[in-house]
């Protein structure tokens, strides 16, 4: 038969992030128990006391970015034993809301928030295809249920999962929606920004300020200019560009044009 | 016919030919017959792949049902369809688009130069000369493989090595071990000088990737071959095979449906091919 | 030989990694020959995340989309904390409509927090299981009912806000979208079909064989009092004064003056204390013990009948706490869904500079964010308090006790049971106290 | 073919569409709330119509080419074979008011979806189920250039609709009916045959909007023209500098029929839906296959579809494939107008002059 069902042994690591892709996990709603039938949870922290580390697992979903060095060790480790790899969530995929620090300087961040910086070990915030290579990326903030779905049906299938990889506007058009850029002038980041939200901000009457990340092969800095020229200022331009995945060169290059991206330590 | 229209195929036999490609013999499960022509190809798909667009790489026997595919395992179809076991099931939709241009064969010599998996087109317009063989006149196949691990149908190759009515030149970009096959080194471009063929009255038949296809299609032309007379089947990304979905679209052309099989000027006057 | 206890010779529980919580963290437990408690730390190692740090210099309008990213389960509470501080900085008083439906979103917030809760994190340590997936199989019922309970309650955020985490609708002086009148009532009775299952979860919590152990720190809660004719007051979510035992009534502007915060050189969340020194707990057991008097009579009936008296000390029965909670916020959400019309309203802002504070009841407890903002609407200092760095010092405070009452007597595997079960009964986020 | 004409008072008009509701689902254009356009929408009573519209983001044609739709479901049987579940029905429509170009437009997806031989069936299906009601306008919106495309502002082919209305004001509608449906379904009104004074009004009014453009383009020798610049610098200065591939000029463009599939596979892996989505070939994906991408240039995927729209597809299917509805620019967050780039090609070939261009 082709299709064997076997389960998925699968891990779930978190770096740097809120958790809530870990969440999203647990409220995968309607499929949670069709997920936990055809998974044997090897290593999920949030989920399970003790697990394994070691593996091997078939799926390993990272979830959070890279903040710190013990991070990158363990994840060269896990990497290893994984057959299939995810960055889980804009954290994991392109640095998420954790990169924005990266704009200013490292040790002026440390001294923002402690006075103590003696037991603070952080780095410059790095998506975890920085250091690993990744065999596909669920975004979303938190990520799309529609992917982890093609995740896990895709695996159990043997496939490769195919993600959603057009623009926000996509879904904007598909829904009907009043273009909010054209018709209010909002500043939306939809037209560079991964789909798969369903074109959430603008069904909802506002902007996208692209959670998602950049879309493969964004042209941001031609719509950094159309923002100044609908009279956005240019600190409001390099924000729009640097609160999501300003690891990404495709976001980078639109911030750079307004303001510098990147901080020594 | 209405579009889209599914059948179902059993799996019979799988040859293997390389490392990642393997000759799959199917039959349809309907009972029913399968006409299709030289150059034509099938979409096969397996519930939640989608499908992909593969030629036939055998000759329709009438009555039968039976088509073969020689398949590289790339991607998710082409992987799934890798696993199979004899006796299950894909699902079938074709035969679509204009094959090899057969009756313009004849009195004609005929060239057939193939690179790698391109082969695997132009096997049954081989064969279909070879049971045909007194309509045309000369029959030279150029095949060339990166290595010899590379090379498909390695037992045609050897048997029409030995036949009178076809001359071949197998080449090779590099020569790892010793064979059977009279294998040269070097891109076919490279014997494509002096060949016993009448540059004027030739089919000329092209199937490999498309720079390959690019290079050959230029060096005939600058020997005074006659360009219309130069026919190449062009890959692209295929959904439907019916026109409909656009994907294949070069130009004006659908390669589903008007090729994959073209005439050299034909599609060479778009852009967005390395022609 | 009777040999004497020998108090250098210790025995050390340490928990490399607490699973089932948020956030990553571990224990050191040090108890000496004898009993005597030697050491305790409760080590958050979550790397630090800086929101402190990056919200300097970002505008007033993107800090709710940041900060809703601190917390993966409370997102709402940071959300709406961060609008109300933005608005207080700039002096706008957003409508009651708006007052009402961020109420209910915190409502369904706390609810769908304390389900997750009390279903995945803390029934597996009482059933002996390493986590719910593997419950699942056996606890068909209790299945049913968390999913059940979750889709109701989640189905109000996610209509409301566009999205169960991380809503999008929420903005500075309103929502920029709202449901019609017929979606509202659907989800009242949405949440109506589940109550019975709320009900049932109090019951099972009720079942469960906490340890003993009573708390030496105050509760600190926000709460309402009653206004005009009304009969008495809301339970607090998002405004009120800051109430403690210890007598505490406060405006939520002078929380400085009674509140104060230290960095600990082990962990990387900060611990805050009274400036009594006292230690405090606050979330649901501080929340019900303050504000029994203005729980639904439904729920005060609920109470009873789960043998729940206040003003109850016992830190594990934060648990029952939450279970009433849930039952209440049900009734809560149902009472502001059928009430609530919303009428189109436009969120405008009048960007001033100023300073702002707000303080909400997290899930977990109070949560305080207060912002200085500029003439341009950046954001030029940020300061963020959140409910388990409230609750760390108290948290430490209650293992201690733990340990010295039970160290003695019970195995290294049961204390350390029980030490998880103290700290999971507080549901601490440690992602969020690392912030 | 069956052809009749008739004079219908708006009343009338109204209380027919009422009735056809009975039997059909009423689609037409209707304004949106929240400050939204108009757009084509299920109508549940006829004073929700907004019949003065110029132009919806998107076209009626989705009612006849879902932008997202289901192509099949197959089950995995026990045995090992398939079980495939095609679509048969679909529910019957009125597709109300379709402007001149939207009307074009679908005539150009009925060569694309109804080849002969290669017939779409969820194409078919819905178009059979659908009674199309041509409006014509009575206003021209600043982007309109149908008059260039010859799809407008009347339609002319006398195929493809059922019904065409023209508005000639206080009389009422001049409607102009194809074949035994629309006929039949008209014979209740008892209406007024139209007399030759309507029709000589029609043209007074058609002639009147011909002065109204305020776009137009040169079709002469678009084609060669195109064809012969596949390589000039307007696509790689406006794709680099402009651009942004987000897809918006042609997921409104209501001739662009690319789709690309997806198989959703339930969590037993027995049940698949084969679903089909509108594909642009804008998307960097598009022409990705094993080993290449044939368009990972934004330029060249620009290009696609400029000169598809001009171009290339006269010689697929016998007329352009834009029918100047001014959608794709009037969409398109930093305004790319293809006419304009058009334009600037046949200026370079000295076959047009910048002064007269609009
Ligand atoms: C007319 C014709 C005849 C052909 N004949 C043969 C033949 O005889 N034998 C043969 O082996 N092949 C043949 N092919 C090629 C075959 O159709 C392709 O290799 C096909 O893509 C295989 O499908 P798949 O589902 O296995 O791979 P896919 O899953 O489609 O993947 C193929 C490759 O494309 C990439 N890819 C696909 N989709 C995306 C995407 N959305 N984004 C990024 N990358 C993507 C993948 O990375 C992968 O490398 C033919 C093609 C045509 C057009
Ligand atoms: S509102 Fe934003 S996402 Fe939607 S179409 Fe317009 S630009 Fe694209
Ligand atoms: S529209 Fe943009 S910001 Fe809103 S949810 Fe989608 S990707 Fe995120
Ligand atoms: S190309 Fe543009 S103007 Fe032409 S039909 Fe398409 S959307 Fe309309």
């Amino acid at each position: 038969m082709l299709v064997k069902k076997k389960k998925l042994r699968l891990g779930v690591f978190k770096y740097s992030c809120c958790a809530g892709c870990e969440f999203e996990l647990i409220y995968f709603q309607k499929y949670i128990r069709e997920t936990f039938d055809n998974v044997d949870i090897i290593y999920f922290r949030m989920a399970k006391s003790g697990g394994s580390e070691e593996g091997p697992f078939d799926l390993v979903l990272i979830d959070g970015a890279i903040t710190e060095a013990w991070q990158v060790d363990q994840l060269k480790r896990v990497r290893q034993v994984a057959r299939f790899l995810l960055p889980i969530g804009s954290c994991a995929v392109n640095g998420g809301i954790p990169a924005i620090k990266n704009h200013t300087s490292e040790l002026d961040m440390e001294k923002r928030v402690y006075q103590d910086i003696t037991h603070v070990h952080s780095i410059k915030t790095h998506p975890v295809d920085d250091y690993v290579q990744v065999d596909g990326y669920i975004k979303g903030c938190p990520m799309g249920r529609k992917d982890l779905y093609e995740a896990f049906t895709s695996l159990l299938l043997g496939k490769r999962p195919s993600f959603v990889n057009y623009s926000v506007c996509v879904e904007c058009k598909i829904k009907g929606n009043t273009c909010v850029l054209i018709s209010y002038g909002w500043p939306c980041m939809g037209p560079v920004t991964n789909g798969g939200c369903g074109a959430l901000c603008p069904s909802y009457n506002r902007a996208c300020y692209a959670c998602w990340g950049p879309m493969e092969d964004a042209n941001a800095p031609a719509l950094a200019r159309q923002f100044e020229k609908m009279g956005l200022a240019p600190d409001d331009i390099f924000r729009r560009f640097t609160q999501y995945g300003s690891t990404k060169p495709e976001f980078r290059r639109g911030a750079e044009l307004y303001g510098s991206t990147t901080q020594p330590f | 016919m209405d579009n889209p229209h599914y059948r179902v195929a059993c799996l019979l036999d799988v040859q293997p030919e390389t490392e990642d490609t393997s000759s799959y013999l199917f039959v349809l499960e309907d009972g029913g017959d399968f006409q299709f022509s030289p150059g034509q190809f099938n979409m096969l798909g397996l519930p939640g792949t989608e499908e992909a667009a593969i030629s036939f790489s055998s000759l329709a026997a009438a009555g039968s049902g039976r088509f073969t595919h020689t398949i590289r395992r790339v991607g998710n179809v082409t992987r799934l369809i890798g696993e199979l076991e004899i006796g299950q099931r894909v699902m079938v939709r074709g035969p679509f688009g204009r094959g090899w241009p057969i009756e313009q064969a004849v009195g004609c010599d005929v060239l057939l130069v193939a690179g790698g998996l391109g082969l695997a087109p132009l096997r049954p317009f081989l064969l279909y000369m070879l049971e045909n063989r007194g309509q045309i006149r000369n029959l030279v196949l150029i095949f060339g493989a990166r290595t010899l691990d590379d090379m498909i149908f390695q037992i045609d190759l050897a048997r029409w090595q030995e036949q009178d009515e076809i001359s071949t030149i197998y080449c090779v970009d590099h020569l790892t071990r010793e064979s059977n096959l009279r294998l040269r080194t070097g891109l076919v471009t490279r014997f494509m000088d002096g060949l016993d063929l009448d540059p004027r009255n030739t089919l000329a038949c092209i199937c490999g990737p498309e720079i390959m296809m690019r290079f050959v299609a230029r060096n005939l032309a600058l020997q005074g071959y006659r360009q219309d007379r130069i026919y190449l089947s062009m890959e692209r990304r295929m959904r439907c095979g019916t026109a409909h979905c656009g994907h294949c679209q070069i130009g004006a052309k659908f390669v589903c449906q008007d090729g994959p099989v073209f005439s050299y000027p034909d599609i060479a006057r778009f852009a967005d091919t390395a022609l | 030989m009777d040999r004497q206890p020998n108090p250098f010779n210790s025995k050390t529980i340490s928990i490399d990694y607490l699973a089932r919580t948020e956030g990553e963290s571990g224990l050191m437990v040090k108890i000496a020959e004898g009993g005597d408690v030697q050491e305790i730390k409760l080590k958050i190692f979550e790397p630090p995340r800086f929101f402190e740090g990056f919200l300097v210099g970002r505008k007033y309008s993107e800090a709710g989309d940041i900060v809703s990213r601190i917390c993966g389960i409370c997102p709402i509470s940071h959300l709406t904390t961060s609008l109300q501080a933005v608005e207080d900085a700039m002096g706008i008083m957003p409508s009651p409509q708006t007052r009402r439906l961020r109420r209910l979103m915190c409502v369904s917030q706390v609810v769908a927090s304390h389900i997750i809760h009390l279903y995945m994190f803390v029934l597996p340590d009482y059933f002996g299981y390493p986590g719910f997936a593997e419950m699942m199989p056996e606890f068909k019922k209790e299945t049913d009912y968390l999913l059940a309970m979750k889709e109701a309650v989640n189905n109000v955020a996610e209509k409301i806000g566009g999205r169960p985490l991380n809503p999008v609708s929420m903005v500075v002086n309103g929502f920029t979208k709202l449901p019609d009148r017929e979606t509202m009532l659907s989800l009242a009775e949405g949440i109506r079909a589940v109550l019975p299952m709320a009900y049932e979860t109090a019951m099972m919590m009720s079942r469960l064989p906490y340890p003993d152990l009573e708390t030496e720190g105050e509760f600190a809660a926000l709460r309402k009092e009653a206004s005009g004719e009304e009969e008495r007051g809301e339970y607090a979510f998002n405004e009120g004064r800051l109430v403690s035992s210890g007598g505490l009534n406060l405006d939520i502007h002078d929380y400085f003056a009674a509140f104060c915060e230290q960095e600990q050189g082990y962990a990387q969340a900060k611990k805050s204390f009274l400036k009594t020194g006292n230690t405090y707990m606050s979330g649901a057991l501080a929340r019900v013990n303050l504000k029994f008097d203005q729980l639904h009579d439904e729920t005060k009936k609920l109470a009873q009948e789960i043998g729940f008296s206040r003003p109850d000390r016992n830190p594990f029965h934060n648990n029952l706490a939450q279970a009433l909670e849930i039952y209440d916020g049900m009734l809560e959400s149902i009472r502001l869904l059928s009430e609530i019309d919303p009428k189109k309203e436009v969120p405008s802002v009048d960007i001033r500079a100023g300073e702002g504070v707000a303080i909400t009841e997290a899930p977990r407890g109070l949560l305080m964010h207060r912002y200085v903002i500029d003439r341009r609407g950046v954001i030029e200092e940020a300061n963020l308090i959140t409910p388990t760095s409230q609750n760390f010092a108290n948290i430490e405070r209650d293992l201690h006790l733990l340990a010295a009452r039970y160290g003695q007597s019970d195995d290294h595997e049961a204390l350390r049971l029980k030490c998880e079960q103290l700290i999971r009964a507080y549901d601490p986020c440690f992602s969020c106290s690392v912030h | 073919m069956q052809e009749q004409a008739f004079i219908i008072e708006k009343d009338q008009l109204f209380s027919w569409l009422e009735k056809l509701q009975q039997e059909f689902l009423l689609i037409g254009p209707k304004k949106q709330e929240e400050g939204g356009g108009v757009a084509f929408l299920p109508i549940k009573s006829v004073q929700e119509l907004d019949l003065n519209y110029t132009l919806t983001m998107m076209g009626p044609q989705i009612y006849l080419y879902p932008p997202e739709e289901t192509i099949c479901t197959v089950w995995r049987k026990d045995d090992g074979g398939f079980e495939v579940r095609m679509r048969e029905e679909v529910p019957r429509q009125v597709l109300f008011a379709v402007r001149s170009c939207d009307l074009q437009a679908i005539l150009v997806l009925d060569k694309v979806f109804l080849r002969p031989g290669l017939e779409d069936r969820n194409y078919r299906l819905w178009r059979e189920n659908t009674l199309l009601i041509g409006l014509h306008c009575s206003s021209i919106h600043p982007q309109c250039f149908c008059a260039s495309m010859g799809s407008g502002p009347f339609f002319e082919p006398r195929q493809g609709y059922d019904l065409l209305l023209t508005d000639l004001g206080q009389i009422g509608y001049l409607a102009e009916t194809l074949g035994e449906r629309a006929s039949s379904l008209l014979a209740a009104l008892k209406a007024q045959p139209a007399t030759q004074t309507h029709f000589d009004q029609k043209r007074q009014i058609g002639h009147y909007l011909l002065t109204q453009f305020q776009k137009s383009i040169d079709t002469t020798h678009l084609v060669e023209v195109l064809l012969k610049n596949q390589d000039h610098p307007v696509w790689s200065q406006t794709a680099d500098q402009r651009c942004l591939s987000c897809t918006n000029c042609t997921k409104v463009c209501p001739t662009c029929f690319c789709y690309n599939t997806k198989d959703t596979v339930s969590f037993d892996l027995v049940r698949c839906e084969r679903t089909r989505y509108k594909d642009s070939c804008q998307e960097l994906h598009f022409a990705q296959v094993h080993g290449a991408n044939f368009r990972s240039t934004r330029s060249s995927r620009l290009r696609q579809f400029v000169t598809h729209k001009l171009a290339t597809w006269v010689e697929q299917f016998g007329c352009f494939g834009c029918v100047g509805c001014g959608r794709c620019m009037s969409w398109c967050p930093t305004g790319i107008d293809l006419t304009q780039m058009a334009k600037e090609i046949m200026v370079s070939e000295g076959l047009y002059d910048r002064r007269r261009q609009t």
